[in-house]
This record gives structure tokens, C-alpha cells and sequence, in this order.
């Protein structure tokens, strides 16, 4: 798709968008070649923020390479943190008791709520809106944020999910904060909903930007919101019945016309859904121990073999691919990036849209560099 | 009391020329005096309003965004303008090696002349006019499309790639914006026969006890919302940012400038933002009329700033909301909805006028603009496609 | 996954099936470079795996094995079975690894392998992402960082490291040169002092 | 699969007057509505301003937070309370590899159960608390202090063992319930190791008994 016709490059302009710049959430360079203002060549380049994490991870034993995961996609740390716990659960074949599902669920979709919330802020910015929904989206973070930190010690590098469970159990108190929190969150997604989603002007700029068939849409390798907006009905926590999400009744939203808006729109009622799953889950927690008392985890030594563990982050399906030879220390440990693997259809998507719409749909696509460079 | 409080600024401006003539100064630099004393005093005002309104746009956002704004430069923040001078002032003035430095050290003084010799022709208060114009709404437009001009060459000297694109955005935005603009104040100069701003203010005048602003009349509602749409696109303010689309192009036509000429560009955005509140004031809020006749005591001048800083106050209010046009969409509004609906305006105000302005001038026009709106924005919401999406949910 | 690799074999003969030891059952369909791409049409088109959700390279170095080998042995007129264990080195070569899903069947992760001929020249593997257009980015990856060459890929480019790189960082025999764009840290002098056993306390 | 309007904003009464009005004005001036009410709600609903003035108000840390690691010591002298046995578990098994001890050795050069130098470098700790749990003597526990910025890039950012040991009444007042739960596991762990010894003090006294009957009997 990158091979163009020949441009007279009399006609065009050839912009670098990035790496430093104010809406490409994070170090993320596009050479953009205009004409006019339309986008008539996107090349997408990546690596300002290569560390290879995944070299750090073969060097280090299972439980040292778990405080990295929190790196890898900074806004939602602790479904890193499970994603990788349940690739080498199934490595190793380790239980998990019930108490443990249940704080899973509840940490996993307060991440997913204020990830969706974030994102509605970080989007309304890139179409100029000046920061409005992104400042009450961050207040309904900060109070989330503040129950991880009351539980895990931090606010964002939370290092909480160990093989076989969680690190810690639930302090005094935090299930009534959390309850508080859940309740009058319908409240915030109302408002944020009441600025973005009626306003001509955000339906003028999102409505047919950036569309993108459902067949399309698999081939090129979409996973989660943005998958689901081009109407392809695939959620993980449905299909893998990982953890035990077919506890709880939670409604799967698809979209229509698979554009920006749609992909907006999929945040907002993925973040109502989740505040259902949350009461749910906050409802009925049992007692009883928060960690596989038969889990090792410092000498943790999985049986030779391979394992592919996969969730539905908030970004899309977040997979671990981990390779063991009886040691210590992973042979392979490979991540399933969502927000590079979202972005391999970016320069279609662009391709004859305007300069102002590459912002929107990089938006739209919601990625965070800290995963896709690693 | 509110008698001399209403002629206070007049009786000072003679005291001191009796003052000076008393030592015998030549006539014609009491002439100088005087003029320099309305010069001095009406920019030392605006300065002030441009300081006081640059804290409280911070304070207004962050309060509607549930957070305190500036509080740490003196009582409430109020001292925050003084920091952010001294900041602009000691900052270093980078000029871009490749960029053509006498354009890009004149931009900003184009784009400061015509802001500050707008402000000459508004009324600020009963017999408060620096300069009584026959033709002083044309002679607004005049002069202030002077900053059209200045930004172009902020945005072609910079020889950065955003600026350039910002600078063609400007252009196209601001011509295309400058045609209704026109026409809006036009509709208010029609009915009350002359360009003269002060015989704008005196048409508007009480009629019984109802404030005879254009604002309530069904066309002059329009003319103000089509004005004030303009307003905001010309002073470059949100939704109509595009030429310093931050989200897009970093800083649009700003992007290569920084220190005492950036603060220059801001100040002249800010007056010129001002002054076009002032038009908007004078022409549809009445000027210095005060809303009811029983308010009389109040001295005009408090009206004029009162209303100007309220117009102010609303275009925060506008920007705290809503998000950035696309430029097509821009364009095609300017062009397909505001221009039709500027003519059907000024055809509503002839009805109005010639209906002998009583109920049954109101009916025709409101028929009038009402049937013009209801037809241009269902062929608007058609073209655009925005229509309300219902989605599936699966268990 | 047994009854789609048995449409697949019956295909494609040369595929041949690897078992996975490790508790999570997922084993895996090893094919040869000829019939990769027809064969990666077939399991798309005819058996519904749509979805090719992710693609890692692995380095298998050379190594040696040892194994048991029973020995039948003759020695004075009596068969005595010898266990002997003798040491083969394996040829190293790298592997790409894909796991495929169908999005409409619900059918679990396929994981396809496909190896190259050794570590060096015949690195050279087909490209899929002419059949799934997500493998586009990932085999760039693998590309870059462990230097599988991908035949018939659109745009075979380094992604994440700088274009003038040349070794594969990945690969199990790298070793990080020293000198590069050395930018003194505070952590490198502390660890100096640190490591040095200079007495900070 | 059942449909639904966008969602709930959309049901109420003010939605969807608002957005019943097919004019392009309506989802403007509803977003306008909105800017409003927050403006006027920052006012008067005190829970809208999440704000911490910081310098003027602490902030409230809670009990779980986490900064950078220090040592305790029971009693009042850090040198001999020392719980840390330099066992270097948490050397080996820290990610970032930040901390470094050395054995202290005795006059004859034995090794002695403490370290002598027992350095973390806070310029790379990455406050993981993997540390504190593979420590298997609960010797090295995480601070709360967070401002821990200084002006000089190199020297003090390694924390040497004197700046790192911290008394248990001060673990007790940052981490009062992990701190008493650490107290009640050395508690039992002492008592475990007094019965052992008792019980082997005991079965120590049966067999000299039984030997010196042994003797006794062959004497008489």
C-alpha cells in the first residue's frame, strides 16, 4: 500500500509529523506528504522509545521481568501485569483461588474504565477541544488511580499481580472507596458523554472519518474498540472465558459503520459496561486467600514448553508468547502488541483525508508508545 | 452624583487643558495634549482589559474544567499578567536562520496597528468618542482587515512548513468570514440610517420600557448570532482556531516566533478580540444604553465595559466547549449557511422596518428567518450526514 | 485444532505436527518455506483462520544433545542392550512463529511454524502478510531484531531500531557493544564506585 | 441482541429534548450546558476539585504507598539491631540490579552475620518492592518519603547503609498494620525456634541420660 503512484513533488509538501509533537501521544514520528492539505502518503516510524524490553525479560527470572510489564502500556499497568500472569500460569499450570479472580476483575476494569475515559479526554484534545473533557476524564482517573495506589502501593507502576493471584490483599476500607468510585461514574461518563457525542462539530469531524470495513478490519489485525467499531462482534473476555468474566452479564457493543466516531463510541458504552461489571463484581466477592499458597514465584521454574496467554486490554488483545526450557529465566518472551498492531492499517485509513483527520484517527486508534516501541 | 460620575472622564480631559492653558502652552500643543490624553487613556485601558482578561480566560477554563486556575502570582491570581510580561519580555526572541527577518520583524507590528486603531471609533459612552466618524463602521472594516495581512506574513517568513499551512488556513478563513461580518453589521447600520456608531447607540434607545436593543428583534437576534460567529472567526478563536490549530500544526503561523514578539501577537489577538466585542456591544447590545430606563443612574461608560467584558466572558464560555472545524467544514459554513443566512437577515430587517416595526413588522420577519433557517440547515445536516447511530449490543 | 491439522495434512503432506509439553496444550503445525504461503491461503480461506494475531521470530542457536541411545551389542555370544548416551549437535536456525485465531468460528490460537534453512545466508523465510495484511508490521519486527529475511514482503524495513544498525539484537548470541553513543549517567560512575568496593559507607 | 439508544444521557428528559431538535444549534449549545454547570458546580460541589495545593496541603499518603526501600533496625542501635543477615538474596534477585552489599568480616577474617556495606542506588531503583519480598529475615521494608530529589547527580543518590536504616517504631508509623503483622511472624517464628530448641535441649538431656544409665549399669 506504501508504493504510490510517482508525485510531482512540485504539487506536494512533504511534513514529518512527530516525533515531538503535541498529538501523537508519545514519541511517534509520520512522514505525511501533502497536497494541499489532503494526505496523499502517511509512513509511520517507530523506535524513539525502543528499549527491548523483551531482551531485559530473557535476562531476568519470571517475577524480576513482572515489574517491567507495568512499562509497557504506562496507562493500564495492571492488565499488563495480568496478561502476563496468565501467560505463565498457563506455562506452568497454576491454579488461581477465587478471591484472586474476583480483585482480578475488579482492578481489570477500573484499568479498562479509566483507560476509556482517558481516551475520550485525549481525543476531544486532538479535535481542539482544549483540554475540557480530558480535565473531567482525569478527575474520574484520579479517584481510580487513588484506589490503586491505596492497594498496590502505586499509582500507575503497580507490580500487583503475581503467578497464581495477586501480591496483596484488599486493605480495610477499599471496597466501600471502590463502591463510592463505581457509583456516581455513570455520572461522569453522563457529562463527558453530553459534550462529545451531541456536538455537531464533533460529529461533522468524527462521523465518516476514517472508516474501515469488518473484513478489513481482521485481515489487517484490529483487536478490541477499534475492532468491534467496524462491526465485527470479537471480545476475548467472551470468547477465551479467561478469569471469570462468564460470572458476570455484560453486553458486548458493536458499531456500524466502523469510522472514528464509532470507535469513540465504543469506548463510551464499553466504559458503562464495564461500571456494570464492576458493581457486580463488587457485589459478590468472597473471602479467602489472594495467592496460590503453592505458586513459587521467586524460583519459579516452569516445565520445558510454550505458551501463547492472551486478554482483552482496554487497547485490544494484549498477548504474551513465552518459550520456557526448564530454567529460571524465559527462553523467548514475546508481547502481542495491540497499539502497533493497530496501527499497521493507519496509512490506509489516511490516505485522502485531511491533515486535521490524521490527528482524529491516530486518536481514535488510542495507542501508547510505551507498547508498540517496547 | 451619577451625573458627575457620567461626564467624569470629559470634565477631566478639560481640567487638565485649563490647567495647561493657564501656563500659557500654544494652541496647538493643547490640541496635541488632548489628543494624546484620549490616545493615552483609551489604549491604557484596553492594555488593562488585555492583561485582566488573559487571567481570567485561565481562571474561567479552569474553573469550568473543575480546576483553581492561576492563584499563585498575587490575591487570586490577579498578578499573573504582570508575571507572564516579565517572562515575555526577558525570554529570548529566536529568529529562524533560514527565515526572512524583515517580514518576520514587521508581522507583529501589522498585526498591533490595525487592533489598537480600531479601538478609535467606538462609542464608550454618552459623548465618549475618541473620534466622531460619519462612516465609522466602515471605517472598522477597513483598518482591521490589516491583521489578515500581518498573519500571512508571520506564517511565510517563519519558513517552517506548519506555519505556512497555518498562514493559507488564515487567509482562507478570514476572507471567507469577512463577507457575512459585513453584511451582519450592515442590517443594524440599515435600520437606524448611519454608519455614524453613535447614531447606532441613540436608535437603539428606550422604547417604553423595553430596552430597544436590535438583539430583540427576530432579525437582529439572527444578524447577532451570524456577527458574533464571525466575531469569533475573525479574532481566530475557538472553533475557528484553525491557523493556530495547536492539536494540528503546533502553533500554526506562532510556531517560530517566541519572546516580545509572541507577546505582541497575543496582546494584538486579545485587543482585536476586544474591539470586535465593542462593534458587537455597539451594534446589536445598545452600546452605552442602559437596559432599562429606571438604571439610568449608572454612568453610560460602566455599560459599554460591562456588556464588552460579558461578550468576552462568553467567547471563553465558547471556547471551554467546543472543539476545532475542519477546513472544509469551515469554509462550507462560511459560505453555505452564514452568507444565505445573512442576506435573508437583511431582507427580514427591510420587512420589519417597512411593517411600520410594530407585531406585524415582527411576524414577517420572523417568517421570514425562520423559514430561511429551517431550509438551509436541513440541506446543511443532509450534506454532512449526521445522523443519530443506534448500535448493536450482544450478550 | 487436531481435526484442522488433519484437513491440513491432507492438503499439504510436507506439514508435519510438533507436540507442546508444557501444560497449556497448544501444539503446533510446522511447515516447510515451498507450500508455506499456499498452505497459509488454505487454512484462511477454507478453514476460517482469519485472524493472524501475532508473529515472533525465535533464535535457536546451535546446540548439543544428548541423548540416550539403546545399542543392541553382541559381545561374547550374549545380546545385552547398551545405554549409551551420545552427544549431537543440532544445526541452529531461526523460527516464525505465527498463532492464528478464527474471529467467526471461535476457534483458539493455531500456531504455525515455519523455520529457515540455517542462521547466516539462508536466513529467508516466506512473507505472509500478503495473506494476512497484520503480519505486515510484526515480521518487520522479526526482521529487525533477530534478521529473518522475509521473501515477497510490501516493505521489508528496520522498525524500531535506526536504519544504520546492523547486527539482530535478539539474537541469543548478540553482545551489546560498549562504545555506542556512551552518555555518562549518574548510574554508571555510582555503579563504578559501587561495583569498585570504594568505601561509600 | 437487543438495540440501543446511544445510552443513558440520551434517555433523560434533557437529552432528549435537546437533541430531539433536528437544528445543527442543539448539540452545541447542550455541550454549552454542560461547560456551564461544571463552571458553576466548581463553585458550590466541593468533591469537583480534585486540586491538592501541594506545597500549602500534604498529600494524604495511603498506607500502602510505596517509595524507596530503607532497612530496619529493632531497639535503639542501628549498628547491633540490624535485622539484615547480608544474606544478598535481594541483591540477586533485584530487576534493575541497584542494591550491593559486602559481608562483614571479623578481626580473623570470619564472616559475620551483618553486611558492612549495604548500598542502594536510587537513580535506578524502580521502587518495585521485589525486595521486600523475597527477603526472607523482613529486614528491608518501603519508605513513604517522596521527596527524595537533590541537586547533586552523583553523590547522593547512593543511600549507604547509615542513611538507610530506619527504627521499627518508624516502620510502625508509616506501615501500622504490615508493620504488626510483621511483628506477630518474627513473634512466631521466635517462639517456633525457642520450642525446637527446647524440645532438642530436651531429647539432648533424655540421651546423656540414657548413656550415663548405659555406663552405670556395665559398672554395678
Amino acid at each position: 500500500m506504501s508504493v504510490m503512484p510517482p508525485l510531482d513533488s512540485s504539487r506536494t509538501l512533504d511534513v514529518s509529523l512527530g516525533p515531538q509533537h503535541p498529538s501523537t501521544h508519545g514519541v511517534f514520528r509520520m512522514n505525511v506528504t501533502l497536497d494541499g492539505e489532503t494526505v496523499v502518503r502517511l509512513q509511520p516510524v517507530f523506535g524513539y522509545l525502543h528499549r527491548n524490553h523483551e531482551k531485559i525479560a530473557e535476562t531476568h527470572s519470571y517475577l524480576a521481568a513482572m515489574p517491567y510489564t507495568d512499562r509497557l502500556d504506562y496507562i493500564c499497568p495492571i492488565t499488563n501485569n495480568w496478561a502476563y500472569a496468565l501467560a505463565v500460569e498457563k506455562l506452568a499450570g497454576i491454579e488461581v483461588p477465587e478471591r484472586a479472580e474476583y480483585i482480578r476483575v475488579i482492578v481489570g476494569e477500573f484499568t479498562r474504565l479509566q483507560n476509556h475515559a482517558a481516551l475520550l479526554g485525549f481525543l476531544a484534545g486532538d479535535l481542539g477541544g482544549w483540554g475540557t473533557a480530558l480535565l473531567w476524564a482525569f478527575r474520574l482517573r484520579e479517584k481510580i488511580l487513588d484506589l490503586f495506589e491505596s492497594l498496590t502501593g502505586a499509582r500507575m507502576m503497580a507490580n500487583y499481580m503475581r503467578f497464581g493471584g495477586c501480591r496483596c490483599d484488599l486493605p480495610v476500607g477499599w471496597l466501600e472507596a471502590a463502591r463510592a468510585v463505581v457509583r456516581d461514574a455513570h455520572g461522569q461518563l453522563d457529562e463527558l458523554e453530553a459534550l462529545l457525542t451531541g456536538n455537531e462539530i464533533i460529529l461533522a469531524r468524527l462521523q465518516g472519518v476514517g472508516a474501515l470495513t469488518g473484513e478489513r478490519a481482521i485481515n489487517g489485525g484490529f483487536s478490541g474498540p477499534v475492532l468491534r467499531a467496524s462491526g465485527v462482534d470479537y471480545d476475548i473476555r467472551k470468547v477465551d472465558r479467561y478469569g471469570i468474566y462468564d460470572r458476570f452479564r455484560f453486553r458486548v457493543p458493536r458499531g456500524t459503520a466502523g469510522d472514528c466516531f464509532d470507535r469513540m463510541m465504543m469506548r463510551l458504552l464499553e466504559a458503562r459496561e464495564s461500571v456494570g461489571i464492576l458493581e457486580q463484581a463488587l457485589a459478590g466477592i468472597p473471602e479467602g486467600p489472594v495467592v496460590n499458597p503453592k505458586a513459587k514465584q521467586r524460583g519459579l521454574r516452569p516445565p520445558a514448553g510454550e505458551a501463547y496467554g492472551r486478554i482483552e486490554g482496554p487497547k485490544g488483545e494484549l498477548g504474551f508468547y513465552l518459550i520456557s526450557d526448564g530454567t529460571d529465566r524465559p527462553y523467548r518472551y514475546r508481547v502481542r502488541p495491540p497499539s502497533l498492531i493497530n496501527l499497521t492499517l493507519l496509512e490506509e485509513l489516511c490516505i485522502g483525508t485531511k491533515l486535521a483527520d490524521v490527528m482524529v484517527i491516530l486518536g481514535s486508534i488510542d495507542i501508547v508508545l510505551g507498547e508498540v516501541d517496547r | 452624583m451619577s451625573e458627575f460620575l457620567e461626564t467624569a472622564p470629559v470634565w477631566l480631559k478639560d481640567w487638565v487643558l485649563g490647567l495647561l492653558a493657564g501656563f500659557g502652552v500654544p494652541g496647538w500643543i493643547l490640541d496635541l495634549v488632548a489628543a494624546g490624553m484620549v490616545v493615552g487613556t483609551c489604549i491604557g485601558i484596553f492594555l488593562g482589559l488585555f492583561a485582566l482578561m488573559s487571567v481570567m480566560e485561565r481562571k474561567i477554563l479552569a474553573r469550568c474544567q473543575n480546576r483553581y486556575g492561576p492563584n499563585r502570582v498575587g490575591p487570586f491570581g490577579l498578578f499573573q499578567p504582570v508575571a507572564d510580561g516579565i517572562k515575555m519580555i526577558t525570554k529570548e526572541d529566536i529568529v529562524p536562520a533560514a527565515a526572512d527577518r524583515v517580514v518576520h520583524f514587521l508581522a507583529p507590528v501589522v498585526m498591533m496597528v490595525p487592533a489598537l486603531l480600531v479601538l478609535a471609533i467606538l462609542p464608550y459612552g454618552r459623548d465618549l468618542v475618541p473620534v466622531q466618524l460619519d462612516a465609522g463602521i466602515l471605517y472598522f472594516f477597513a483598518v482591521g482587515a490589516g491583521t489578515e495581512v500581518a498573519v500571512f506574513m508571520a506564517g511565510w517568513s517563519s519558513n517552517n512548513k506548519y506555519s505556512v499551512i497555518g498562514a493559507m488556513r488564515a487567509i482562507a478563513q478570514m476572507i471567507s468570514y469577512e463577507m457575512p461580518l459585513v453584511i451582519a453589521a450592515l442590517t443594524a447600520a440599515m435600520v437606524s440610517g448611519s454608519l455614524a456608531p453613535q447614531a447606532i447607540v441613540e436608535a437603539q434607545g428606550p422604547a417604553g420600557f423595553l430596552p430597544g436593543w436590535y438583539v430583540f428583534t427576530p432579525w437582529g437576534f439572527v444578524a447577532a448570532l451570524i456577527f458574533y460567529t464571525c466575531a469569533l472567526a475573525e479574532s481566530n478563536r475557538c472553533p475557528f482556531d484553525l491557523p493556530e490549530g495547536e492539536s494540528e500544526l503546533v502553533a500554526g503561523h506562532l510556531t517560530e516566533y517566541s519572546g516580545f514578539k509572541y507577546a505582541t501577537f497575543f496582546m494584538a489577538e486579545y485587543i482585536g478580540m476586544f474591539a470586535i466585542c465593542g462593534l458587537f456591544v455597539t451594534l446589536f447590545l445598545g452600546g452605552w444604553q442602559a437596559p432599562l430606563p429606571a438604571l439610568g443612574f449608572v454612568p453610560s461608560w460602566v455599560w459599554f465595559f460591562a456588556k464588552v467584558c460579558a461578550v468576552a466572558g462568553s467567547m471563553v464560555w465558547v471556547r471551554a466547549t467546543l472543539p476545532r472545524l475542519r477546513i472544509d467544514h469551515m469554509l462550507g459554513f462560511a459560505w453555505k449557511f452564514l452568507l444565505p443566512m445573512g442576506f435573508v437577515t437583511f431582507l427580514a430587517a427591510a420587512c420589519w422596518h417597512y411593517a411600520g416595526r410594530g407585531p406585524a413588522g415582527w411576524l414577517a420577519s420572523l417568517a421570514i428567518v425562520g423559514a430561511a433557517y429551517v431550509a438551509l440547515s436541513a440541506n446543511f445536516s443532509r450534506r454532512f450526514s449526521l445522523e443519530r447511530r443506534v448500535y448493536q449490543f450482544s450478550e | 485444532m487436531k481435526a484442522d491439522f488433519e484437513q491440513l495434512h491432507a492438503a499439504f503432506p510436507g506439514v508435519e505436527w510438533s507436540e507442546n509439553p508444557s501444560p497449556s496444550g497448544q501444539h503446533s503445525v510446522v511447515v516447510g518455506c515451498a507450500d508455506a504461503v499456499a498452505a497459509a491461503e488454505f487454512l484462511r480461506d477454507r478453514l476460517g483462520y482469519d485472524f493472524c494475531s501475532n508473529v515472533s521470530g525465535v533464535d535457536w542457536p546451535p546446540r548439543k544433545v544428548k541423548e540416550t541411545v539403546v545399542r543392541k551389542d553382541v559381545t561374547d555370544g550374549v545380546e545385552k542392550e547398551i545405554k549409551e548416551t551420545i552427544e549431537r549437535d543440532v544445526p541452529g536456525y531461526l523460527e516464525a512463529v505465527y498463532h492464528l485465531y478464527s474471529i467467526g468460528g471461535r476457534k483458539g490460537p493455531l500456531v504455525l511454524r515455519m523455520r529457515t534453512a540455517d542462521r547466516a545466508e539462508g536466513a529467508r523465510v516466506p512473507s505472509l502478510t500478503p495473506v494476512w495484511k497484520s503480519a505486515d508490521f510484526q515480521e518487520r519486527e522479526a526482521y529487525d531484531l533477530f534478521g529473518i529475511t522475509f521473501d515477497g514482503h510490501p516493505d521489508l524495513r528496520r522498525i524500531l531500531m535506526w536504519d544504520e544498525f546492523e547486527d539482530f539484537p535478539m539474537r541469543k548470541d548478540y553482545v551489546a557493544p560498549d562504545d555506542y553513543e556512551y552518555e555518562p549517567t549518574p548510574h554508571d560512575e555510582i555503579l563504578e564506585k559501587v561495583r569498585g568496593g570504594k568505601e561509600a559507607a | 441482541m437487543n438495540e440501543q439508544k446511544t445510552s443513558r444521557w440520551s434517555e433523560s428528559f434533557a437529552g432528549r429534548l435537546l437533541s430531539g431538535l433536528r437544528f445543527p444549534g442543539a448539540g452545541l449549545v447542550k455541550g454549552l450546558a454542560v461547560t456551564a454547570r461544571n463552571f458553576v458546580g466548581s463553585y458550590f460541589e466541593k468533591d469537583r476539585l480534585l486540586t491538592e495545593l501541594y506545597p500549602e496541603q500534604r498529600p494524604r499518603l495511603p498506607e500502602n504507598s510505596r517509595s524507596f526501600p530503607f532497612l530496619i533496625y529493632d531497639g535503639n542501635d542501628p549498628e547491633a539491631g540490624m535485622r539484615c543477615v547480608s544474606c544478598k538474596i535481594c541483591e540477586k534477585e533485584c530487576p534493575p540490579q541497584c542494591i550491593y552489599i559486602v559481608q562483614d568480616r571479623d578481626a580473623a577474617g570470619k564472616a559475620l552475620k551483618r553486611p558492612r556495606v549495604f548500598n542502594i542506588d536510587i537513580s535506578v531503583c524502580m521502587s518495585c518492592q521485589i525486595c521486600v519480598e523475597v527477603c526472607p529475615f523482613e529486614s528491608i521494608r518501603m519508605d513513604q518519603v517522596f521527596e527524595a530529589s537533590s541537586y547533586d547527580r552523583f553523590g547522593s543518590l547512593v543511600l549507604t547503609k547509615r542513611d538507610l536504616l530506619k527504627s521499627n517504631e518508624y516502620y510502625h508509623g508509616i506501615h501500622p498494620t504490615e508493620a504488626a503483622e510483621t511483628d506477630a511472624r518474627i513473634e512466631a517464628d521466635r517462639k517456633k525456634k525457642e520450642a525446637a530448641a527446647a524440645a532438642k535441649a530436651a531429647k539432648a538431656a533424655e540421651t546423656a541420660k540414657a548413656a550415663a544409665e548405659k555406663k552405670e549399669a556395665p559398672a554395678a
